[in-house]
């Protein structure tokens, strides 16, 4: 028997629970060349804003450690040029579509949503409520629950299109965030968007991107966003999307393990466009030799049982 | 159209300390590439480094192509370890070429130091299209070409150096001002372009001296760290001096630039 | 000429600007056999409690990328022992000696310095108030700008003896508790602790540390802790020590630079207890490079007027 | 008194798939270790793995001692490729050693695949002083055996595998039994110590069967994820069954311990 790679997130389901973070696989088609989208279980796009942004002043990223900051700041083509030049060729890119939406004000989110509701191609939305790398909104919006839960609010009365949340793991307590979400009506909550971070050019003394600090993500990242996950998981019903440092299957079943029903890749993409291929073709091996018969069996099977669970000696 | 291609290691030398050249075999880049180009490259399996690595595509005979590079940091160290028969995993080619007028006639080629690749890789196919062209290079020192005294090429370059008595001493931008003068001189100027990659210094300097004349193009290639290399991250961004378009991408509007698009960083 | 490591933590005056973390250090005496505490600017031992703490159920420490999670659980000797067996003995250690202070409630913290307020070989206190591997107390504290100030205000009023604030980083606006530090009457904020941090074992499904989370330290986490010394040090007036994941002295220095007036090396101690020595001797060749007569000078200089700083190429 | 000592790489080969022997020059750590005890040492000079990794002293002969190690991560790796003449940067000796009663006439060493090192270092001290003592292992297969088959002691060793043909077929308990059992039946078994190295399955093994023996000592060895290695950060706890001193440190209480304090972990 083949093994199930399927997955549910709430009413939207994809043929495996690997999909492209926001920022880090365009508008969906331009990894084309290289990357079969039939590989993946959903693409969430460029953060779109109602017009189109420019983005920071560069130097926008810096590699820091197996880390990377970037203060790209949204740049992004703007709703309309989406709805009327990308949003139709998506046709052809065959995998679900998922919408990321960013915005200055709570109404920025509402005109988004109101420009792309009557696009075709488009499975769902994610509110990237978390962008450290802007002055207005952005991880402002989900470092503050009442704001989170209002604009989810907002957004859910103008669609009835799947909606995520995307939260920032720059808070106290991101599971408030993530109740904020639920009880707006967010179908899922998309977890984590990046740290705030910063690298320094010892000899010029000068922050080595424009905007000082940015947003860090990438292998570093990882533990934080488990145990963020893992905060989470024990907070909400809804289903979660992890997100952090993701470069290997086993870090694929480690979210899978502390509660997150897909995840999504994003720097390790421009490295490998094609790992989430990879990943999936392991995933399936080791469902097999484990005789697991489908990967949502072990969505949060986390084992807390066992206080003394001496690792080693094997 | 760009690919992902595991091209084999055919050669993988020092040329002088900390500069490597490597000749590799892949057909789709090969076929498809042309000068300005660039591959974005991973120099391991593993994700430590993190990012691909940026090179130029030099020279290209056949299916072969050829990357020079200076040992900087942890990835073109490791590069420079990768042994004849191995594969290296390329994603190109990538980026704008140098744009070749139909009216071009003569071509100056100016790199600085490590901007030599590409422009070798221009230079032999201007030559193939019988196109008069010049090759200048300026280096700090004898130990900064990056190019073996061996190669066949080296002959065909007029070097000039900061430093050392090898060489005709001096910066390059002066035999390229000759050059020029010459051609306005005998009025070929107008059909003549200009193509350069090399540091800040350079560009500044180029800034100063091709407005004056009347070239068919100038164009230079500008380097900026990347994150995807194919347009995606929007993370390679310049500003351009235009502010209704304040910023273009090096990976995909670039590498190669018009002279005049250029902006110079404020900290240079 | 030969240029002056010395830095000033306020009253705190120290040789050099490198110290070493607490907890990773023991009380001063451990690493003796193979590093000389001549070497340091000071030493911040163990976090000491009013009574013995016994720690948390193994396994408490788990290597993951660059980085480490621990959850040793403030295990300690207890304010008596300290007091009784170890201080008088730290005469010996050749540096300034900065007890590390941990507690339940702002009691135990009170306590500890009653308890210590007569011993001798003490040059300050450093209050560990972000530990997240406690139930009660730790991290909590400051992650709560009125808790924060009112304990270190109940502390400034028991001793004289120099005190440092201990942040967590895993807040949303670390700026908040550095200000409450300073409006409590600390002499110095020291930032950051660990991160919240998790890592599981995918074969077992098991966290691989007892307690789930931990808390996460290493090269990983340096630029978060750079961006959060940038925050503080455009917050507060007090001297900042800047901690996490300093393993070279370009660290040191980008600490620095961003405003730190001296740094903590935790976990890299572990790998190597000479590193402070080796790091110092490369400050001043550096310094001496750069003809800059001392390192203080380079404290927040970081050079924020070139918005298009473009490093490459050179 | 402990030691960082950059010890010279004597010779590092692998003996089978995936386990290593290195000797190393350390005048320092082998006149002051004793067996049982271990070195906690960089792979190299980065902090990428970041932590030292722990490896008991295998055999120490003058000034030279024997590391034996299975490749299981990075850090094993890396280890693999020291060469001869390179140096690693060793802490140590550390921790507590096997203890040796005065009155010990028989010692009983049992080793589980990578447990043998330590003992190995034991038996030939032992040995050396008189003590009868004979040296068991039990591995999976042939492929297991941290030893060569050409060093001088392979001889010496009785070696029990769970599978193959080659060895005395079984578990390495059931030889122990035999043994111990013989030396009750003589009388010997007051003056009989029992020294291990190996996983919980042995420990646990082990633990049913010496408490109905009337040993005069009977020591196992544990292993723990460590950061410093020398009691400081408290990382390597493991759970005592004494609830008014419910941890010892592996590093520091251990890696030794007396087999009747020892508490097998809830998963295992
Ligand atoms: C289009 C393009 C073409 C290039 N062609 C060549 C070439 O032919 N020969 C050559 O020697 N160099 C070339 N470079 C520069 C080369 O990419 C860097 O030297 C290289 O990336 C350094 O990597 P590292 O790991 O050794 O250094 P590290 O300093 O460890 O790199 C850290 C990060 O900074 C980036 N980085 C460092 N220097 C540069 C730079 N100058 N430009 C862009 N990113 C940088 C790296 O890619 C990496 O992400 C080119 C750069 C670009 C953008
Ligand atoms: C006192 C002591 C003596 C040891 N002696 C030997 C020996 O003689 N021969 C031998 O082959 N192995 C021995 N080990 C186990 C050895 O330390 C590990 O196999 C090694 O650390 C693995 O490192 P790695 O980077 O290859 O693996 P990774 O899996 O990449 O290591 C990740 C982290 O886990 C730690 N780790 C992994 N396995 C173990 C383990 N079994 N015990 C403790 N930490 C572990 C590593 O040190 C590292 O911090 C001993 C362990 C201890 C505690
Ligand atoms: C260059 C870059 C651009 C990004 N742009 C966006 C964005 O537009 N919207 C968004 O929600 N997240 C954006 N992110 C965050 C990622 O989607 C993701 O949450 C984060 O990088 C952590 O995942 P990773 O470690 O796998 O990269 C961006 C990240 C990077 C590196
Ligand atoms: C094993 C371990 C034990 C620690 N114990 C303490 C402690 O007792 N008190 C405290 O304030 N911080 C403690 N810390 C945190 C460190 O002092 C330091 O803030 C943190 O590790 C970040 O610095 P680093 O990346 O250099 O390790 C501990 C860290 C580690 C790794
Ligand atoms: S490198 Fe990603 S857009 Fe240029
Ligand atoms: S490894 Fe640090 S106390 Fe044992």
């Amino acid at each position: 028997m083949h093994p199930e790679l399927k997955t549910k997130l709430g009413s939207l389901h994809t043929r495996n629970p690997i999909l492209t973070a926001s920022g880090c696989y365009g508008y969906g088609e331009e990894y084309s060349d290289v990357a079969d989208a039939v590989h993946l279980g959903g693409i969430v796009t460029k953060s779109i804003s109602p017009v189109r942004w420019y983005g920071n002043s560069p130097p926008r990223l810096a590699e820091t450690g197996t880390g990377l900051i970037n203060s790209i700041g949204l740049a992004n083509v703007g709703a309309d040029s989406f709805k009327t030049e990308i949003a139709p060729r998506l046709k052809s890119v065959n995998t679900k579509i998922i919408v990321s939406i960013a915005g200055k004000t709570i109404d920025d989110y509402e005109l988004v949503v109101q420009k792309l509701e009557d696009a075709n191609n488009i499975d769902g939305y994610e509110l990237n409520i978390s962008c450290p790398n802007v002055k207005e909104g952005g991880m402002a919006f989900s470092q503050n629950p009442s704001i989170t839960e209002k604009l989810v609010k907002r957004v859910r009365k103008l669609t009835k299109r799947w909606i995520a949340a995307k939260l920032t793991p720059n808070v106290t307590k991101i599971s408030e965030g993530a109740l904020a979400a639920e009880a707006g009506g967010a179908d899922a909550v998309s977890l984590i968007n990046t740290l705030v971070g910063m690298a320094v050019d010892y000899r010029s003394r000068s922050p080595k991107i424009a905007t000082i600090t940015g947003g860090y993500s990438g292998p570093p990242v990882k533990p934080i966003a488990l145990a963020k996950v893992w905060e989470v998981y024990n907070a909400v019903k809804i289903p979660i999307i992890g997100i952090g440092g993701i470069t290997t299957w086993q870090d694929v079943l480690e979210f899978m393990i502390v509660g997150a029903s897909a995840v999504q890749i994003g720097t390790a993409l421009f490295t490998d466009p094609q790992l989430p291929e990879k990943i999936n073709k392991r995933l399936i091996q080791y469902l097999e030799e484990e005789e697991i018969g489908a990967i949502c069996e072990i969505i949060g099977t986390l084992r807390t049982d066992r206080p003394y669970n001496l690792g080693v000696p094997g | 159209m760009k690919f992902i291609d595991n091209a084999r290691v055919i050669r993988n030398h020092k040329i002088r300390q900390d500069i490597h050249s490597m000749w590799l075999e892949s057909p789709l880049i090969c076929q498809n590439s042309s000068p300005g180009q660039f591959v974005h490259l991973r120099v391991n399996n593993s994700f430590s480094p993190l990012l691909r690595r940026p090179l130029s595509i030099g020279r290209v005979h056949g299916n072969e192509l050829e990357l020079v590079w200076r040992i900087v940091g942890k990835g073109t160290e490791i590069l420079a370890e990768a042994k004849e028969g191995e594969s290296v995993d390329l994603l190109g080619p990538l980026g704008k070429p140098y744009s070749i007028s139909e009216h071009l006639e003569t071509a100056i080629l100016v790199a600085g130091g490590l901007g030599l690749p590409p422009l070798t890789y221009l230079y032999e196919k201007l030559i193939a299209a019988g196109v008069k062209t010049q090759l200048l290079l300026g280096v700090l020192n004898e130990n900064s070409i990056p190019l073996s005294d061996k190669d066949p090429l080296f002959g065909s370059i007029l070097i000039t150096s900061e430093e050392g008595e090898l060489f005709r001493r001096g910066l390059v931008t002066e035999p390229v001002i000759d050059s020029l003068q010459n051609l306005e001189n005998n009025g070929g100027i107008g059909k003549t372009s200009l193509y350069s990659c090399g540091p800040w210094g350079l560009i500044k300097a180029l800034k100063k001296i091709v407005p004056h004349m009347k070239l068919l193009s100038a164009e230079v290639s500008l380097e900026q760290q990347m994150g995807c290399g194919i347009g995606i991250c929007q993370g390679c961004a310049v500003p351009t001096e235009d502010d209704n378009d304040p910023f273009q991408l090096v990976c995909k509007d670039g590498p190669v630039f018009p002279l005049n698009e250029v902006r110079i960083p404020d900290a240079s």
